[in-house]
């Protein structure tokens, strides 16, 4: 294998670990709630792009939509939907954990006026 | 704090990068994700569920189940988000 | 999809993650958040993940930023990281 | 962005806009079968049309089309509905959303009717989907306060 | 030897326990029958454990398995001589001490007399489940029971005092019991496979030598009941209880809890032979000696009288153990013994002292100048306990010392001997002044100038209790026979016949 | 009816909790007996499981008709069942407990908890008893979503709290998906059973050790396993009452299934203790749980907050007991799951009845309770007596079976680990109870009639507090026979 294969066979797996790293710093570094918030949909990105590139196909295989007519569907022709099906359900969750978080954040806003998370943790800081 | 999880960070990265050696090539066809389970889904779709769309057959058809849990998971998220932010308690 | 274009979106959502993890003006990061999953449909309509993307061009570019603007309207834009 | 603003422009082309955006909707959740689509993107679209709506207007525009009471409804009612169909299943006595069985009521064979059942099950999605994004739209952009019509 | 199914030693514990419910359901409304429950059930026990005797002398076993909650975990009873010997002191011991509680409570117009009573049932009823227990995790049980139940009648007076007491108290029993005990027993399972009691031990050949050191380290740290140096300073602590409660417990029911289980250890768990073939027994003999000596000259510097009696206690139950780890037939006969001498002895001193204390609110030893010829009753019974300590011919102190000695010279321990003459010596320089104090020094004119005036005997319900022990102690000299034949029978059981 | 069982615990809490919904647009007080009644039928279902399981050995059930790896497949055995019956229970049994308590916390939205409790039990359930990698994920979404929910409308600083655990429950369930991708992507399937077949083939791959890894980290997330449980104790402390009873009782139990699911199920013992050092590295942290659990529960004033400490130390209980791989600690594990799940509900629910009374929270405010709640603290005290382990009590014989394991395993450290976490929790609950007995107003020397007027939780509550009370002694006593009919089977092939 050279190089070059090997980078091309993996540069797609490095991009969402990068992209996970990204979030998950912004998850456990940033002081503000709705920076978390966007480091916790980064984060939750990254996984999709890492388990849709676990399903593609290189080579001519298309959608996974069987064309009419077609007698012999070849498994080889058309890219492995599952990964897809699977994606839909995270995204899902992804956007009812991002709802959720965002109306604890309306919450915590309505109760310490501020979102950043030191000043919350300050005692007395409740109004 | 920062630099701390500046590092977390940068050596689980290093880590999730090691694993990738060993991984499949991207896209390649003939991987365990895309040989094992998948092609039933792919050949048989049409003829066990009439539909060609497969991610549509899989998604409602082979695993409703997953899809009956997801539908739960943002009705939860509704409930929730109503409870929460609700401040009216008459009604 | 070809490969060229392929790296620039790559590098285009990377940044478009890291700027909207460090932009001081939330308003920005949730337009940067949603330019990022646009970029991300792009990637895996190339990838033929035609499903997930129309879902993630739904959702992450248009209910998530819509939602994200909602909250921010009813808190506050300013951020100190 | 919320307030009242008389920008009549921005009032027009959404009204202009809404139907086609609704009829959209309504062809990705029918036609997912045969196209990318489904329950959950037309749901999504369909709720989109609402916050459209939210966003040109007001929020008290949109309840007067859409109550929150009936919101509330029609979230439990497009589970129930997936839910439903598979009791249904069950009823007749198969495994839980083993949809062929429903070849026993409706007029086609099994495979037809695991095509049919999922279409009623992509429905249930996209009502359930609609409500509930419009719902926390409305709660977000409110704080919780939208029976109230106008937001201050 | 046959064993015999008998729901006899079940009996025992349900009738305190069910005392103790009765008591707590009827509660202050109505307080002769709370007290006559009470009375009711010492008397039925007693006799129940009397019911057993002809049985067990006939070197009949009595079992009983009440339930299997896991392998090795089985709540099971088994009546043999030692158990029953323990048994019968006890619950003969305690109906007298029903009688002397209520004299006591009564005049002191004790606070919370339903918990008092109820624990007190409670913990005779664990008691007794020490005392039949077949196996180590049934003794484990009952052990922890008995310091739960009682640590409410040591904190009773729930002042300050007693609650720094209290917590001592279970700081000591407890603690060590989970940290040294349970753990002994865990590896004792692991090891030996079984919890059962076994006439030659069951940890036999089943570790190595390294271990078994260990593990009966740990019992023995463990058992803290039995006052053994350094665990022994809850006992002193635990005398801010009322004094009955010091009576029965701290001289028969939870101290003689402690040395009883070292007894089933050394005897049951690890045998004689083991012990023998380990050196573990001489060096359990040292360790006793070295707590008999020490304890009794605390109790010389000590001017409370409860407090010189509970270091007295902690002398002398290293007598027991000092008997068993001899390992001789002679010895440890004399180390059971002692158990049932001793509590008649001791029982009858806190008696006493609970009486001076009912009648003339005197604790220390120093106020007690004179006070012979206002309670010469009770003083009279003090002295024969005080005796029975010491070792004195006729009483029953004398019979177990006696033994211990013949073991000693049997196992060739001529150091004990010295250790046993240095005790008695010791014994008799911390009794005998107060005796001679009592009758024959002037009363120190107090503050009040009215000192020895208004002092008279107790309340008849304390008196006779007290009388009757002390006759007690007597008699065992003279007709020692039932205790012996118990005694003689556990350890023919345990040294097979000799 | 009966083949449906499986399903239909799920699918009838589910579909309760949307009809709660529309019965609540129309009369508000019908959700607190549609849940009590929902919880009791799913309970009963889960009996009817259970007896199958024991009768019949394991059950499988297809979801929509499709074999596996296909379709989705439910397999319940023993261990499910087990999980199942005692989520189900502790449901129903805080179910009742809730109503008053929640009609004082939550005015105004019975309606919405009650939905969103019947989710969590679904939620739970679902967990339980699927047999599909990815659906556990699901239905992991469901519970956690439901909790960040019933937690967030606590008191004070709950919103706060809530929020640091979406945060660490998403990531936590982000490293369980991607622990699931990984697997996929080496093997092709997500089916536990076909992932068990696969898996051995290919254990010296990385990607394997790191979905392994992934794994881990995210069931030790959603558990509170030491070092990362920092989210619970302020998440239970905050939450109202019956939540944090419920989830104190049954989630982390749940968590802790998951690892095993995955520790003995989908990777077999001999790539979790052998290839991997899994042994050695949980049973260290689990020990450092064990102990930093009680050291912290020691500093506590806050009761509730104490006892969440003390969760924190059993978890490190039953990891300990599940990595020690010999049946002994295995059984002791499991064992300790049902007991602590009784255990912890007990405290809980004493702690919102104090609460609900008392409106206390400190420790020091249980001054002389015993007059006024005497059977609550009753119960308070037989559930310390089995958090110390003292038995007959059901804690000590979980540790009983925990301790003898170690010691199969000869690791004496580990043991010692156990009797020191025994004996600091004897500390912590002397202290409590003797504040509840020995302090506050001297009790008048002579109590005529009923002194101190008895002044009870109401019925609803206090009958679920003393059904865990007897439940802690019952189960100690019944404990041989549950692990003879049980916990027995439970144990992976392999130990």
């Amino acid at each position: 294998m050279t190089n070059m294969e090997f980078i091309i066979g993996k540069y797609n797996y490095w991009i969402y670990i990068v992209l996970m790293m990204i979030g998950f710093y912004a998850m456990i570094a940033k002081r503000n709630l709705v920076k978390k918030i966007v480091g916790m949909n980064i984060f939750q990105t990254a996984i999709i792009l890492f388990f849709v590139s676990i399903g593609s196909k290189k080579g001519g295989a298309t959608i996974p939509i069987i064309r009419a007519g077609d007698e012999a569907v070849n498994a080889a022709q058309y890219i492995n939907p599952l990964p897809h099906v699977l994606m839909l359900t995270a995204i899902v969750v992804m956007v009812s954990t991002f709802g959720v978080a965002m109306a604890l954040i309306l919450m915590i806003y309505r109760k310490y006026r501020t979102l950043e998370e030191d000043e919350i943790l300050k005692p007395g800081a409740e109004t | 704090m920062k630099l701390f999880a500046f590092l977390a960070v940068v050596l689980t990265g290093a880590a999730l990068i090691y694993s990738t050696f060993d991984m499949p090539d991207w896209g390649d066809t003939t991987s365990p994700a895309n040989a094992h389970v998948s092609p039933r889904y792919i050949e048989q779709t049409l003829n066990e569920t009439a539909t060609p769309n497969a991610v549509t057959s899989v998604l409602a058809d082979y695993r409703g189940f997953d899809t009956l849990g997801e539908t739960t998971v943002i009705f939860t998220a509704a409930i929730v988000c109503i409870m929460l932010l609700r401040t009216r308690t008459d009604d | 999809m070809i490969w060229q274009l392929d790296i620039v979106i790559l590098v285009l959502v990377v940044i478009c993650a890291i700027a909207a993890i460090s932009v001081k003006d939330l308003l920005g990061s949730a337009v940067l958040l949603g330019a990022y999953s646009f970029l991300m449909c792009l990637l895996w309509t190339g990838m033929g993940a035609v499903d997930v993307a129309f879902t993630e061009a739904a959702v992450g570019a248009g209910i998530s930023t819509a939602f994200f603007i909602a909250a921010i309207y009813q808190t506050t834009r300013r951020t100190r990281d | 962005m919320i307030k009242r603003n008389e920008d009549i422009i921005i009032q027009t082309v959404t009204r202009l806009l809404t139907p086609f955006v609704q009829l959209f909707a309504l062809y990705v959740i029918a036609h997912g079968h045969y196209s990318p689509g489904g329950g959950f993107q037309g749901g999504c679209i369909l709720a989109a049309s609402f916050i459209l709506m939210a966003v040109a207007n007001d929020v008290a525009f949109v309840k007067r089309r859409l109550p929150e009471r009936l919101t509330t409804a029609l979230i439990s009612a497009g589970v129930l509905i997936y839910a439903g169909i598979g009791l249904a299943c069950l009823m007749l006595g198969a495994n839980f959303l083993d949809y062929g069985i429903l070849h026993r009521v409706l007029p086609v064979d099994a495979v037809k009717a695991r095509a049919l059942a999922t279409l009623g099950v992509e429905i249930g999605v996209g009502i359930t989907v609609m409500a509930v994004m419009v719902s926390i739209f409305l709660n977000l952009l409110s704080a919780g306060r939208h029976e109230e019509g106008a937001v201050e | 030897m046959d064993t015999v199914h008998s729901i006899q030693p079940v009996l025992v514990l349900a009738t305190s326990l069910a005392a103790a419910i009765l008591i707590m359901v009827t509660g202050d409304r109505n307080r002769n029958l709370r007290e006559a429950w009470t009375l009711v059930a010492a008397l039925l026990k007693f006799l129940i454990v009397l019911s057993m005797v002809p049985a067990v002398l006939d070197r009949t076993i009595l079992e009983c398995t009440l339930v299997s909650i896991a392998p090795g975990l089985t709540l099971q009873f088994r009546v043999d001589s030692l158990g029953l010997f323990f048994a019968l002191a006890a619950s003969f011991l305690w109906l007298v001490t029903s009688f002397y509680s209520i004299g006591y409570v009564r005049s002191q117009q004790e606070h919370a007399q339903t918990r008092y009573f109820a624990c007190f049932a409670g913990a005779m009823s664990a008691t007794m489940g020490v005392a039949f227990a077949g196996n180590l995790f049934t003794t484990f049980l009952f052990y922890e029971i008995i310091t739960i139940c009682t640590f409410p009648l040591v904190a009773h007076k729930e002042t300050a005092d007693a609650m720094a007491g209290g917590r001592r108290y279970l700081t000591y029993l407890l603690g060590t019991s989970v940290a040294f005990q349970l753990t002994a027993i865990v590896l004792t399972y692991s090891f030996a496979g079984t919890l059962e009691y076994a006439d030659a031990g069951i940890l036999a050949g089943r570790a190595p030598d390294s271990v078994l050191m260990v593990i009966f380290v740990l019992f023995i740290a463990g058992i803290s009941k039995a006052a053994m140096m350094p665990f022994h300073s809850w006992l002193p602590a635990a005398m801010v209880a009322p004094t009955p409660v010091s009576a029965l417990l701290h001289a028969v029911a939870v101290v003689k809890t402690g040395v009883f289980v070292v007894l089933r250890v050394v005897l049951h768990v690890f045998g004689v032979d083991l012990l023998g073939d380990l050196g573990l027994g001489t060096a359990l003999v040292y360790f006793a000696s070295f707590t008999i000596i020490t304890a009794s000259v605390i109790a010389l510097r000590q001017d409370n009288l409860k407090r010189r009696l509970a270091y007295s206690t902690v002398s002398q139950l290293s007598y027991v153990i000092l008997g068993a780890a001899l390992l001789t037939p002679s010895s440890i006969t004399g180390g059971i013994m002692h158990i049932a001498l001793h509590a008649f002895g001791k029982i009858t001193l806190f008696f006493a002292a609970g009486a001076i204390y009912v009648a003339a609110h005197k604790t220390e030893i120093s106020q007690l100048n004179g006070i012979g010829k206002q309670m010469p009753f009770t003083m009279a019974a003090f002295t024969l306990g005080s005796l029975s300590m010491i070792g004195m011919p006729p009483l029953g102190g004398f019979l177990s010392k006696w033994w211990i000695a013949l073991g000693a010279i049997e196992a060739k321990e001529l150091l004990i001997l010295i250790v046993i003459a240095t005790s008695t010596i010791l014994n008799a320089a911390y009794f005998l002044p107060i005796l001679y104090a009592v009758f024959f020094k002037e009363p120190r004119l107090g503050q009040h100038g009215s000192a020895g005036e208004g002092i008279h005997e107790a309340p008849l319900l304390m008196v006779v209790p007290l009388m009757l022990t002390a006759l007690g102690a007597l008699a065992l000299f003279f007709a020692p026979s039932v205790f012996l034949d118990l005694a003689r029978g556990a350890v023919s059981a345990v040294m097979g016949g000799q | 009816m009966t083949e449906h069982a499986p399903v239909l615990i799920i699918v009838i809490p589910l579909m309760a909790a949307c009809l709660n919904i529309l019965l609540g647009l129309w009369k508000k007080e019908l959700s607190y007996p549609w849940a009590v009644l929902v919880t009791a039928v799913v309970f009963g279902l889960s009996l009817l499981l259970m007896q199958t399981v024991l009768s019949g050995g394991t059950v499988h059930y297809r979801l929509g008709g499709w074999a596996p790896p296909w379709g989705i497949e439910y397999v319940i055995d023993h261990l499910n069942a087990f999980l199942a019956v005692i989520v189900s229970f502790i449901g129903c049994i805080v179910a009742v407990y809730s109503r008053r308590s929640i009609e004082k916390e939550l005015p105004g939205k019975q309606v919405y908890f009650y939905s969103i409790y019947l989710l969590l039990i679904t939620g739970l359930l679902g967990i339980t008893v699927t047999g599909d990698v990815f659906n556990i994920y699901v239905f992991l979404e469901i519970s956690s979503l439901a909790g960040y929910a019933l937690i967030a409308v606590g008191d004070d600083r709950a919103p706060m709290a809530s929020f640091n655990y979406v945060i660490m429950g998403t990531i936590g369930a982000c490293f369980y998906l991607l622990g699931v991708g990984y697997l996929y992507m080496v093997t092709g399937t997500l089916n536990m059973g076909d992932l068990s077949r696969i898996l051995p083939g290919l254990s010296h791959s990385r990607v394997v050790y790191t979905a392994f890894a992934f794994f881990m980290v995210g069931t030790a997330i959603k558990m509170a396993f030491f070092p990362l449980h920092i989210w619970l104790p302020a998440a239970y402390t905050h939450a109202p009452s019956a939540v944090s009873a419920i989830a104190a009782s049954t989630m982390t139990k749940v968590g802790a299934y998951v690892m095993i699911r995955i520790m003995y199920t989908v990777f077999k013992p001999a790539f979790s203790l052998e290839v991997i050092p899994m042994s050695a590295i949980l049973g260290w942290a689990s020990a450092a749980a064990m102990i930093a659990g009680s050291v912290l529960a020691l500093g506590q004033k806050d009761l509730k907050r104490m006892f969440s400490f003390m969760l924190v130390a059993e978890v490190g209980y039953i990891v300990m007991g599940v990595s020690r791989g010999n049946s002994t600690a295995f059984t002791g594990a499991v064992l300790h799951i049902l007991n602590d799940a009784f255990m912890m509900a007990c405290l809980f629910l004493v702690a919102g009845a104090v609460r609900y009374r008392k409106n206390a929270r400190n420790i020091t405010d249980l001054a002389g309770l015993h007059q006024e709640m005497p059977l609550t603290m009753l119960a308070l005290f037989a559930a310390a007596l089995s958090m110390v382990g003292v038995p007959p009590t059901a804690g000590f014989f979980s540790k009983w079976y925990l301790i003898l394991g170690t010691i199969k395993a000869g690791e004496w450290i580990f043991a010692a680990a156990f009797l020191l976490s025994s004996l600091l929790n004897a500390v912590m609950f002397y202290r409590v109870l003797e504040t509840v007995y020995y302090t506050g107003e001297p009790t008048p020397k002579r109590q005529g009639g009923s002194s101190a007027a008895v002044n009870e939780v109401p019925l609803t509550m206090l009958g679920p507090i003393l059904v865990m009370a007897v439940g802690v002694l019952v189960l100690g006593l019944f404990s041989g026979r549950i692990i003879d009919t049980v916990i027995r089977f439970t144990v992976p092939e392999g130990f």
